[in-house]
């Protein structure tokens, strides 16, 4: 199964990249992939970074193949 | 009026002032309004460790964010009765002392376009995936927070 | 920082648009600014008994009104954390569709200006002695009264 | 005693004139001076019209020689 995943902000710096597709067995949900996709990036409060899944906000959800998953830091508009 | 029309809310660059003059006088032909409630958000030279901020670099889930300020928007339209909302963010670098964010609302009367302008301030800030690099004068810099 | 100058409201006529664009520009230098929140009230075409209102003509007690003005503007400085207030209101003859009021505040963070600038209208309209010739087309009038 | 008295709005409509110089003996209150002026005027709402004397709204007060009052219908501005 494969789902893209979209990286912003800090998050995107600390990966140092913008944009993958990840590849994987079995079922995941968003907050495992999370989990995964932030393993190992210097980031101080993973926990201040919130999942949507195409488009919504949700990290409960069990990920399909197809997903646009975005790992989004805490917003700054305005 | 123009609740239905789809409206694109992301410019690059700084809002110059002139939008606002011009956004007022489009409505002048609009002759049921009676009031206007526009706020705007202006990039601030903070201080942090003794360094100031020059300018925000304005990044954003730009597919994302258009569906929530579209989601606003109807939000908006059904809890006050407002003849027009206007909504305008920058993306790319802002400097200082210019203008980032440009809310705009009309209605009949005052209290309805104050409030209305309100809810799209903090439903902005709190929802809308927009991220923001404040950018120091020695070029480093750190990642902006909404309070 | 303008809060010991003292201001001159009224203007002659309607308030122009671009004089809103004039005025942000004039505070983009101020970098600890923020935030700004406009207000503006615009003549409505208001229908009673089948007649509608064409131009409000204002006139006030002026001498009384600057004072009033300079009060609320006290009031608003110690009870709200603002860098700047401006305020202008029309008097004479201001169509439908023109703007009659302008109020304009600015501040570090959005709540400060956004309750300031409604401080500000609230209290302009509850206390400051102006008066308006609701004006229809067949040139009768009525008199104007806040709610 | 002479105080001015000062006519706005429907006020300054209704009495067909902007400005008075009133002359009178004894004491006056604000508002017994409010009902001589109004007195006669065909003005519906008679209590909505506020005085201020010397360009405070007041209408207690007893005048004094040289005061400025003024009759204020309902405010409209903004």
């Amino acid at each position: 199964m494969k789902v893209t995943v979209k990286y912003f902000g800090l998050v995107a710096e600390a990966a140092e990249k913008s944009e993958e597709v990840m590849e994987f067995d079995g079922t995941l949900t968003a907050s495992e992939l999370k989990a995964k996709c932030l393993n190992g990036l210097s980031i101080t409060d993973k926990e201040s970074i919130q999942i949507a899944v195409n488009q919504n906000l949700d990290d409960k959800t069990t990920l399909k193949d197809g997903d646009e998953v975005a790992l989004l830091p805490p917003f700054a508009g305005g | 009026m123009h609740k239905k029309k789809p409206k694109k809310v992301f410019v690059q660059g700084a809002i110059p002032p002139e939008k606002i003059a011009h956004s007022v006088a489009n409505h002048q032909s609009k002759t049921s309004i009676g009031a206007h409630s526009i706020f705007l958000g202006q990039v601030r030279a903070d201080e942090v460790d003794g360094k100031t901020v020059t300018a925000i670099d304005y990044t954003a889930y730009e597919e994302m964010a258009e569906k929530v300020f579209h989601d606003i928007r109807e939000a908006a339209f059904s809890k006050f009765d407002i003849t027009c909302a206007h909504i305008y963010h920058s993306l790319g670098k802002v400097k200082v002392g210019e203008l980032c964010l440009f809310v705009f609302t009309s209605s009949a009367h005052r209290k309805i376009t104050i409030e209305a302008t309100n809810f799209f301030v903090e439903e902005i800030k709190a929802k809308v995936p927009v991220f923001g690099k404040e950018i120091f004068e020695d070029e480093t810099h750190q990642w902006k927070v909404n309070k």
